[in-house]
């Protein structure tokens, strides 16, 4: 596919870990400032109290758990796209992979960091683990929240091996390749990888049992999120509708997500012939189809709750589409549908520019689209009495504001210590055939594939 | 690094920012009021709130080297002067200096600690005893004295053996040992038994 | 780390590419070499995936399904047994309530099913090995490398000839006890 | 059996004095926040009286409605906490464990009446108001929900001194601090389970409904509709 020997491929690909420019300092400092200063207004938030960001009475929950769901939404990019990508063979997968299980196991980091960013006291969160204690209690199981902890950690646990499985002959090659101290570091992390054929059969058949396992584990960690919501009788949370819909608004957030990631690493790294139009174009459509399916459920939902013309539903549908909330419903409009469909459905436009605009906007979207899932709903509950209104404080907006720099920083780092795209799987689909067309290949063409000789 | 970010913004963002009850954000508001003092963080330093949070406290120091075994000797029970409202209430109490007067009036007093007493009384103070016993603030709970009394439980049974100690140690009860005393005796162990 | 193993040395060859390795491995199978001894690296999966020692798709996917029985009964008894261990009743609900269990379980089956599958990858593929394999700085290159372990001495030359004619080994190492640590 | 707290609310004697709220605020040690925090929606009561005007002016009628946790049977609050520090009782108290609260705030969102309350803040009663902390009562720190408790504390020490007499509770012996208070008798407390106490006898009148009844809450809170005004022709057969 890219045309380039296994020797020149290894080059380029390991010549952003093993050369160090001062771009990668510039940007792991200012987005390390970044982060710091997330952290240190987390810490003033613990010694002030939860008090110091804008949540209220009825609003208890603002921007910390719409970033929660939005980070957990955006941590689908990767493993859930990897692993369907890698189940159907689709060879324009082999440079998207890894950026894209990298993506997940940051951004769940990440996510899995505001539930304990929101609570009030964030210092007794380990009771939310069963452990045995002298109190002799344990969690309650029936709390979403709890549901939450076992899911998220079943994930992190899931993507992590799954990010760090296919990496081990690319530390073995690093291994080989890099000097001094980091020689040894790579060595102890490469775990002795040989590279026997035994060797290569067992990695295959432990990652095609990884990608089976990790949809439906990917699937349960979202749902269980809107589960959050849907538990309650809020009005417009306690919706049947929520699962599927919070599914597809995080694939939608996470391929937008990857294209972003990939356009920064195509530049930043000097990838261009590895990251090509091909990969912008084929996840640009999938983004494009996401986009479609968001729609429609967004489309569900807001006619039944007008339909059912139930009066507490119907003031929070209101307040959202032509009261205070009306400016970002329809940015969210325009961002998530509008300017996707335009952009990914006219084929001129849909270059990499065109592709990396939209998936901008569908990350402005869903963000958007989160918070307006889950605020306005609180400001508008059953008694009138106690309708409130939000506004997020500047420990809220500098801990946000942290979070991507933190997304950024990872991924820095990440690239830094490990190639970026995997290498092995880059060589391997390059000696197969040289299949061009995107999206997804049949089975026959596979099989034909794999019995082509290079 | 993280967590020393964590702390030092712990100290310092209280500096920078605005107080933590900030004016002028919502229109409603009354214009040109002092910031009222209605809060504060719950610890004053970190290494307090770290304490809290690991229960560290500082051993009693009594103004008193007062024996409990030489009262018990003197078959003196735990709540015949000394903590009367153990049976009738939730606080057991401490005596107060009138009541050590009642009997050191007349007894022991050439004893170096009883005339400490007396000056105490001569000044017209009390005299300020430490609280040895009690749960932490952020434990919630409303121990009564009263029902533990009449189901006949030993003041040993959680106090353990004060009647061979000059002043008071404390023992560290815990939630554990509660539970297992009302399970055997069958008593409620329901949270709001005791945390309201 | 650096204890020696029994191996006492080794003769390999460093083949272009899995072509020729493989003529080369049958060459070594026609010389009635033990086919456990044959040992085969490379720096991506081989295209022809007979090379030295057959194997099939092994057990892990029925490892992965143990793996996933035992999660799903520690899920399961963790919950039920957290709601009964202390019996608090919440919102008019039961004491067990097998709907919210259902959750936590199929997570800890999945939990279970991947931690198997990780376990067995590790164990079937021998990692982590602290001891180094034979490490050839050519194989990350994209050369293969071929190689008879503790050739029998007698046949030494043999297995040199068949290595460089099988499939034209580009080069013969043949390396004692100490070269390898 | 069991005792089975509840609360009736006849809204025809509610005059919206509000003595109610400044009796639970007595009792049950709630912190006052300040007017800054106030307007930024932390205010907290336990129990709140809700105005709602009816009509246009002159013919305007202004109703009251206290409002305050009520200890539905089928809580929404109760499941969604993590750590159990929402829990029922066996007397079908709605309880509220302080010290297992972590904050999630979730059973807050969960509660339809909105009658649940965060300490964002750290509470501090400047010397000497300190003095006026009723000892019962635990006083809650920063990060901690909090709401009615149909004033446990008096339930307990009523339990407590049936006891010590080995004799039953009596109807009307455990009287929250709003009941106490209420000059108009608005606010009646007592064991729904004992057919012959004064609560269980109001909540079975016709006028009885539920606040938000429609959303299954099974509340044991029973207001007892207004009478009076335009509603006066269905007056015959009250009790």
């Amino acid at each position: 596919m890219t045309g380039k020997t296994a020797k020149e491929i290894s080059n380029d690909l390991l010549r952003p870990v093993l050369d160090t420019s001062w771009r990668f300092y510039a940007a792991a400092v200012l987005l390390g400032a970044l982060v710091v200063a997330g952290l240190a207004a987390w810490g003033h938030q613990m010694s002030a109290g939860i008090g110091v960001a804008g949540i209220n009475r009825p609003v208890f929950w603002g921007f910390y758990i719409t970033n929660f769901v939005f980070w957990i939404g955006v941590s689908h990019a990767g493993t859930l796209i990897s692993a369907i990508l890698r189940l159907t063979h689709a060879p324009w997968r082999r440079p998207v992979t890894r950026a894209a299980e990298a993506i997940t196991v940051f951004a769940l980091m990440i996510g899995a960091m505001f539930p304990l960013i929101h609570l009030g006291r964030p210092w007794l969160a380990f009771w939310l683990f069963p452990y045995p204690s002298e109190r002799r209690i344990w969690p309650n199981v029936r709390s979403p929240l709890v549901w939450d902890f076992f899911a998220i950690n079943t994930y992190l646990v899931g993507s992590t091996l799954f990010l760090l499985l296919p990496l081990i002959p690319d530390l073995a090659l690093l291994r080989d390749r890099a000097r001094g101290w980091r020689r040894h570091v790579y060595r102890l992390c490469a775990l002795g990888w040989a590279g026997t054929p035994h060797q290569w059969r067992r990695l295959e058949t432990a990652m095609h049992i990884m990608a089976i396992v990790i949809i439906p584990v990917a699937v349960s960690v979202h749902t269980i999120v809107s589960f959050d919501f849907a538990m309650a009788p809020v009005p417009m949370w306690h919706s049947t509708i929520f699962g599927p819909y919070f599914v597809a608004g995080a694939i939608f957030s996470g391929i937008a997500a990857l294209i972003v990631a990939m356009a920064v690493l195509r530049r930043a790294l000097r990838l261009e012939a590895y990251l090509q139009l091909l990969h912008f174009e084929s996840l640009g459509k999938l983004l494009l189809l996401m986009s479609l399916v968001w729609t429609y459920f967004v489309f569900a939902e807001r006619l039944t709750t007008w339909y059912g013309n139930e009066p507490a539903e119907v003031a929070v549908l209101f307040a959202v589409e032509r009261g205070p909330y009306a400016g970002l419903f329809w940015a969210m409009v325009f961002c998530n549908f509008v300017l996707p469909f335009v952009m990914l459905s006219i084929k001129r436009l849909r270059t990499i520019t065109g592709t990396v605009v939209a998936s901008l906007a569908v990350l402005v979207g869903m963000w958007l689209e989160r918070f307006l899932i889950i605020v306005p709903s609180l400001t508008r509950k059953y008694l009138p009495y106690s309708w409130g209104t939000y506004q997020p404080t500047l420990v809220e907006i500098t801990i946000t504001a942290a979070t991507f720099a933190a997304m950024g920083l990872l991924f820095v780092l990440f690239s830094k210590a490990f190639p970026i795209i995997s290498i092995w799987e880059l060589k391997e689909g390059d000696r197969r055939a040289p299949v061009v067309a995107p999206g997804l290949v049949d089975q026959s063409m596979v099989m034909a594939d794999r019995h082509a000789n290079p | 690094m993280l967590l020393l970010a964590v702390a030092a913004g712990w100290r310092m963002w209280g500096t920078v920012l605005p107080p933590t009850v900030s004016e002028g954000e919502t229109p409603r508001q009354p214009s040109a009021r002092p910031t009222p003092s209605v809060f504060t963080p719950a610890h004053r330093t970190l290494g307090d709130a770290v304490e809290a949070f690991f229960g560290i406290r500082p051993e009693a120091v009594q103004p008193i080297a007062f024996s409990h075994r030489v009262h018990v000797e003197n078959d003196l029970g735990c709540t015949d002067y000394c903590h009367p409202h153990a049976t009738e209430g939730p606080q057991a109490g401490l005596p107060s200096l009138r009541t050590c007067m009642l009997c050191h009036a007349t007894i022991a007093t050439e004893h170096p600690e009883i005339q400490k007493m007396t000056a105490y009384e001569e000044r017209g103070e009390d005299v300020t005893w430490q609280r040895v016993f009690g749960f932490v603030r952020s434990a919630h709970v409303r121990f009564n004295h009263a029902p533990h009394v009449r189901a006949d439980v030993a003041c040993a049974t959680c106090h353990g053996d004060v009647g061979s100690q000059t002043v008071a140690q404390r023992l560290d009860l815990t939630m554990g040992q509660c539970i297992d005393c009302h399970e055997a005796q069958q008593a409620a162990i329901e949270c709001v038994t005791c945390h309201f | 780390m650096r204890t020696r193993k029994a191996v006492r040395n080794v003769i390999y060859g460093i083949c272009a590419d899995d072509d020729a390795a493989a003529s080369v491995v049958e060459e070594l199978r026609a010389l009635d070499v033990d086919a456990r001894r044959i040992v085969v690296q490379s720096s991506e999966p081989l295209e022809i995936r007979d090379l030295a020692v057959p194997h099939g798709s092994g057990a892990m996917p029925w490892v992965a399904a143990l793996g996933g029985l035992i999660g799903a009964v520690a899920g399961f008894t963790l919950a039920a047994g957290t709601q009964q261990l202390w019996p608090l009743s919440t919102g008019a609900m039961p004491i067990v309530t097998l709907r919210t269990n259902l959750i936590i379980t199929y997570e800890m089956t999945l939990l279970g099913v991947i931690v198997a599958t990780v376990l067995c990858f590790l164990v079937t593929a021998r990692l982590p090995r602290w001891r180094m394999p034979l490490d050839d700085p050519e194989i990350s290159e994209g050369a293969v490398l071929v190689g008879v372990l503790s050739p029998p001495q007698d046949r030494a030359h043999d297995i040199e000839r068949a290595l460089r004619e099988g499939g034209g080994a580009a080069r013969i190492v043949t390396c004692g006890p100490e070269d390898w640590g | 059996m069991p005792h089975r707290w509840g609360m009736v609310v006849d809204l025809d004697r509610c005059t919206g004095c509000e003595a109610c709220v400044v009796a639970c605020r007595a009792e049950n040690n709630v912190p006052t926040v300040g007017e800054a925090e106030a307007a930024r929606g932390r205010a907290i009561h336990w129990i709140r009286v809700e105005r709602y005007v009816d009509g246009e002016f002159p013919d305007v009628r202004v109703k009251f409605l206290p409002v305050f946790c009520q200890h539905c049977d089928a809580a929404p609050c109760e499941p969604v906490c993590p750590t159990y520090a929402s829990y029922h009782t066996a007397d079908g108290l709605n309880a509220q464990v302080y010290n297992r609260c972590i904050g999630t705030r979730y059973c807050a969102n969960a509660c339809p009446y909105t009658v649940r309350f965060f300490n964002f803040f750290n509470p501090v009663w400047e010397k000497p108001l300190h003095l006026q902390l009723n000892p019962d009562v635990s006083v809650r720190e920063v990060g901690v929900m909090e709401k009615c408790t149909f004033c446990v504390q008096r339930i307990k020490a009523a339990e407590i001194a049936a006891k010590a007499e080995d004799r039953p509770l009596r109807d009307g012996e455990v009287v929250p601090a709003c009941a106490q208070a209420c000059p108009s008798r608005a606010l009646v407390f007592g064991d729904l389970n004992d057919p012959d106490s004064e609560a269980s006898r109001l909540a079975g009148s016709h006028r009885a409904t539920h606040l938000l009844g429609e959303l299954g809450t099974q509340p044991k809170v029973f207001y007892l509709q207004r009478e009076g005004g335009h509603d006066r022709q269905d007056r015959e057969g009250d009790q």
